[in-house]
């Protein structure tokens, strides 16, 4: 058995030194490639150990033909669009409401006391389990699609700025108020940017949150979406297109989750050199 | 004389404090207690006054009050005649621990107050700027408060009150968290300013020598519920320097302080505070 | 020939990239003194305390302790810390008996050091009690004690009363010597604070603010026992605080700065 | 500030006031019935798929079929998770070979794996419970792996100058240090799981929860779509009141100061 790692926090010189650089990224490059490689074998020989089997596997070698398809096809284009629209909608919506409820609740007791006990009781509920019913309460699929989008957001984005508000130092509060500010001026200037970093995490938990009951309502009643192609790639059993559609899924809300995180640093750059300075 | 100075001086005849008969109750229900009993004393415009005692003696919760921030159950204080009803940046108050804005760079805090006042954007740089070179910090305006050190801090949060021309200054033990060395240049630092400033201000440490030090008086306070056991003026003249620490007069007065600080047997409400942490003569 | 130190620093470097904390220090230390490093932050003393524990490594030169180079840390030089670092998930009894529970000391035994250790560090009765649900004080009695209980020969403590009030500070100061009376153990004490360095010590080492060399050493000599309170007010204590205030200030470039004020007037 | 009791009143009269407007929309027909059923309906559909089940299956199957997927999910996923969390913490060179390849499939929504699953594993019930435990899992190893990290160095420090071995600065300082993380991540994956359970119930099969609401959705009785997700809800409720209420007794010290 190895030594464990005696200083467990990034502060450990020797650590760092022995595993930084390249060595540390082909290590890496490496694992990544037997992983790809194994897929590859796995499918070819179409490996069935019982639990599990390959048999209908497609290498990756067929994924990557597909994927190159359908990104020379008009369809990709249509699919995307049309999920990021939706997660753009419900999500922007659920960021609105949950920040600004969350600031509200957080600020003040009677909001609290009168929006949190429903709020509360609906919390336990998962937002995919919405889906059938939105789908028969709401007149358009793409209405209902972005309702659900919207609750899988709105509670982690909720929470998270309740929790910001309310672990705002109370002695910031109390110093600005000694310097003049007002209510308006209080929430502007000290809640908003205190509570920020808090804010910043629910928006990156509800952006995660938002894409998985996006692409469940997709699989379950949409037409297109990115959602929907994977799903209608299993009905038809085009299984390197079920791949590609994994990948794309993968890659947009990865890409949303990179592009929020880096508007959160931009938005609280205090906060970020903090962290790199400790 | 600089523009800052002069305004300053036009404020000199204000800031008189008058307590009378004040009592400041905290906690709620069943946990309600008295924190501040009976208290009364005057402070004339332009002193400055230490108020000494123990840790949970109340003196925090005085200046509270005397900030606006906590309502006395009984009594009344008076700043200038008019009762204090809620914060005001008349009155500005510096913490131990510093509040300033993490997300505001030094010029930004600084200029919070006169932002919060209407002034336009330039003017009030300006205004901070003046006051940043007042404290000896001129190059720091383009840093955030995680890029200063401790005394650094402290010294942009008493500017950041300073800017508003407050009457009366008021101070939670503002240099406790300091090292020793630090604390005695920010001691000498806060004279200085002082000396040209003459805001009243209101100071307080559990410190004897920091106290007999700074004050013009020292109002000594006993612990929990907090009463005003004695009221000492400090007769060495000024300016001071940090060499009277070491001499016999200096010393005669900390022993009379340390007197009236020493927990007596029989009182019981400084061990319900921490009570195992208390001094090894109360036992 | 007199007996070895037991501990002997000749030439300790210390290089962090490419800033030089500790710089060719030389000192060494023997049974039973109490020596206090004393500095404003930044000064590299809580460095000298890690190499001394062990955590680190000097650059050059070398630390002896009982004649053998310091390679790793051990219960012989035990640190007390400024936070406590106390074991959150134990109370004041395990956390004093933890360095005799990982040699696998048995449990009887193990109870009887720790009555023991608690009666002296002054928290008889407390041993029940988790650190959330003792005050700074005693946390820092615990930190203390737990120290104690693995019997070390050098107690490394590392602004161990930074954190508490000044009334709670003076007692546990009283409280250490009495400690250090009953068991004899040397204690090197990082401070910032020249008061506390003065009346624990009987020597005090003073660091420069910048460069990490000794700017001077102090000897202490004030009548023992201390612990009744009034020596704080003894012209001579007085006298030695202010001899070492002024030798701090003038080799801190820091005074330069608080002198600006002065300038603008 | 309301006293006391006008705010228990309030507390009290909010959700009573949603109620009552739930009530009086249905009862004057501002709302179908057939969108939005009366609270009182809904109680009676609940009594009934109670006593005589759904689609012919008792409702106690449902729930059960529903509880043993997840329970057995994420009880594998908190073993596994925990440990390899550890592993990552404790050596970087574990760290260095699992990283890429989690970082890949992290950012991935679970249910983008359901058909590669089913494709997998089959239809039936391992791709479920694999996918539950595959995503609760991930969140788990990485809180675990955080709550390593976060372990003071001063605690870390203190135990070895007090004679721990390494084995022993491990166990009895840095595994209950990173208990915290530990338990924030296992209420995360906790209520993870749920939502795959039921997105997957809801995609394929005839038990479970998931699918009761999918089921009743297809016929428009709406009214037992409502049962299905207040039975979701309450599963959810008491299992991570169960949990906070076990972790506040393991890791009492957390949050106190």
């Amino acid at each position: 058995m190895a030594r464990p790692r005696p200083l467990p926090s990034g502060r450990s010189v020797p650590d760092t030194a022995r595993f930084a650089g390249v060595g540390r990224w082909l290590l890496r490059a490496a694992s990544l490639g037997v992983c790809l490689l194994a897929w590859q074998a796995a499918a070819q020989l179409r490996l069935d150990l019982g639990i599990v089997t390959f048999r209908n596997v497609p290498p990756p070698v067929e994924v990557a033909q597909a994927g190159i398809e359908l990104l020379q096809s008009s369809k990709l284009f249509d699919h995307v669009t049309s999920s990021l629209s939706r997660v753009f909608a419900g999500y922007g919506l659920a960021a609105l409401a949950g920040v600004m409820l969350g600031l509200a609740v957080g600020r003040s007791r009677l909001a609290g006391d009168v929006l949190m006990p429903p709020l509360e009781i609906l919390r336990p509920i998962p937002a995919v389990a919405w889906i059938p019913l939105a789908v028969l309460m709401f007149p358009s699929s793409e209405l209902s699609m972005i309702f659900i989008t919207f609750t899988g957001a709105l509670f982690p984005i909720l929470l998270s700025t309740i929790h910001g508000v309310e672990n705002v130092d109370p002695r910031l509060v109390a110093s600005a108020r000694s310097l003049g500010a007002g209510w308006g001026a209080i929430l502007r200037e000290v809640v908003l940017p205190a509570a920020a970093p808090s804010i910043v995490t629910g928006l990156a938990i509800g952006m995660g949150t938002s894409w998985f009951c996006l692409v469940t309502a997709e699989m379950i009643s949409g037409q297109y979406g990115i959602g929907y192609y994977t799903w209608e790639s299993y009905t038809l059993q085009n299984y390197p297109d079920i791949v590609v559609g994994m990948v794309l899924i993968g890659l947009m809300g990865m890409g949303s989750s990179a592009l929020l995180r880096r508007a959160g640093a931009r938005l609280t750059p205090w906060h970020s050199t903090d962290e790199a300075r400790r | 004389m600089s523009g800052h100075e002069r305004r300053a001086h036009g404020h000199a005849e204000q800031g008189r404090i008058d307590a009378e008969g004040v009592f400041i109750r905290l906690g709620q229900g069943a946990e309600a207690f008295e924190a501040v009993q009976d208290v009364s004393f005057t402070v004339p415009a332009g002193e400055f006054v230490c108020v000494l005692g123990p840790s949970g003696c109340g003196k925090s919760t005085l200046l509270g009050a005397l900030a606006g921030h906590i309502a006395p159950a009984h009594g009344a204080l008076t700043l200038d005649g008019a009762a204090i009803s809620g914060p005001h940046p008349d009155r500005g108050i510096v913490f131990q621990h510093h509040t300033l804005f993490p997300w505001k760079n030094v010029r930004d805090n600084i200029a919070f107050g006169p932002k919060m006042r209407g002034i336009p954007k330039a003017e009030r740089h300006r205004q901070a700027d003046e006051i940043l070179e007042l404290i000896g910090l001129g190059g720091f305006a383009g840093r955030y408060p995680k890029q200063l050190s401790g005394g650094m801090q402290q010294r942009v949060e008493i500017a950041r009150v300073l800017v508003n021309h407050p009457r009366l200054l008021l101070m939670d033990e503002p240099f406790g968290a300091l090292d020793a060395l630090t604390r005695m240049m920010m001691q000498e630092l806060l004279l200085d300013i002082w000396t040209r400033l003459r805001t009243t201000i209101v100071f307080i440490t559990h410190d004897i020598d920091e106290a007999l030090f700074l004050a013009d008086r020292v109002l000594v306070m006993s612990p929990r519920p907090g009463r005003i056991v004695e009221d000492i003026t400090v007769p060495f003249e000024r300016p001071r320097r940090a060499e009277i620490v070491a001499e016999p007069p200096f010393g005669r007065l900390k022993r009379h302080c340390l007197d009236l600080l020493r927990p007596r047997p029989g009182t019981d409400t400084l061990p319900r505070l921490s009570p195992l942490g208390a001094p090894p003569h109360a036992r | 020939m007199a007996p070895a130190p037991l501990l002997e620093a000749v030439d300790v470097s210390f290089t962090y990239g490419a800033s030089t904390v500790l710089d060719r220090v030389s000192f060494t230390l023997g049974s039973s003194e109490v020596v206090s490093l004393l500095g404003p932050s930044g000064c590299g003393k809580t460095t000298l305390l890690n190499l001394i524990a062990g955590f680190r490594q000097p650059s050059s030169g070398r630390l002896l302790f009982d004649g053998a180079p310091i390679t790793a840390p051990g219960p012989e030089r035990a640190v007390v810390f400024q936070s406590g670092a106390l074991f959150d998930w134990l109370t004041a009894r395990q956390n004093i008996e933890f360095s005799l529970s990982c040699r696998g000391v048995a449990k009887a035994e193990r109870r009887d050091v720790s009555e023991h250790v608690l009666e002296l560090v002054g928290l008889k009765g407390a041993g029940g009690l988790y650190p959330y649900e003792m005050s700074g004080g005693m946390r820092q009695r615990v930190g203390v004690g737990r120290v104690i209980a693995a019997r070390p020969r050098i107690m490394l403590m590392d602004e161990p009363f930074a954190a508490v009030d000044v009334q709670t500070r003076e007692a546990l100061q009283e409280e250490l010597l009495r400690i250090h009376a009953a068991t004899r153990c040397t204690i090197v004490f990082v401070t910032h604070s020249i008061e506390e360095a003065v009346f624990l010590s009987n020597r005090v080492f003073v660091l420069a603010k910048r460069g990490g060399t000794f700017d001077a050493a102090f000897d202490v000599a004030l009548p023992a026992p201390r612990w009744d309170g009034l020596n704080r007010l003894d012209p001579e204590f007085l006298r030695l605080r202010e001899r070492i205030y002024l030798t701090m200030k003038a080799g801190s470039p820091a005074a330069t700065t608080g002198a600006r004020a002065h300038a603008l007037t | 500030m309301p006293s006391p009791r006008s705010h228990l009143a309030l507390v009290l009269a909010s959700p009573l006031m949603l109620l009552l407007a739930w009530d009086g929309a249905t009862r004057f027909s501002l709302v179908e019935q057939i969108l939005l059923p009366a609270p009182a309906t809904i109680g009676a559909a609940l009594w009934d798929v109670l006593t005589r089940g759904y689609a012919g299956v008792s409702v106690f199957v449902h729930i059960g079929t529903s509880l043993w997927r997840v329970l057995t999910a994420f009880l594998l996923a908190a073993f596994v998770g925990v440990s390899l969390g550890l592993l990552r913490g404790l050596y970087p060179r574990i760290d260095a070979v699992c990283l890429v390849p989690f970082e890949l499939i992290r950012p991935i929504p679970p249910l983008a794996f359901i058909p590669l699953f089913i494709l997998w594993f089959g239809i039936g019930e391992v791709s479920k419970v694999l996918i539950i435990f595959y995503y609760a899992m991930l969140v788990v190893m990485l809180n675990t792996q955080a709550g390593v990290a976060s372990c003071p160095e001063d605690k870390i420090r203190a135990a070895r100058s007090l004679g721990a071995s390494p084995w022993q600065v491990f166990w009895r300082v840095v595994f209950p240090a990173s208990l915290p993380h530990v338990v924030v991540g296992l209420r995360v994956a906790l209520a993870a799981a749920l939502s795959i359970l039921v997105a997957s119930e809801l995609l394929g099969g005839d038990r479970g929860l998931g699918f009761v609401i999918s089921d009743a959705s297809t016929f428009f009785k709406t009214a037992d779509v409502f049962v299905g997700i207040v039975l979701i809800g309450l599963i959810g409720l008491i299992a991570d009141r169960a949990l906070t209420f076990t972790a506040r007794r393991i890791v009492h010290w957390e949050g106190k100061t």
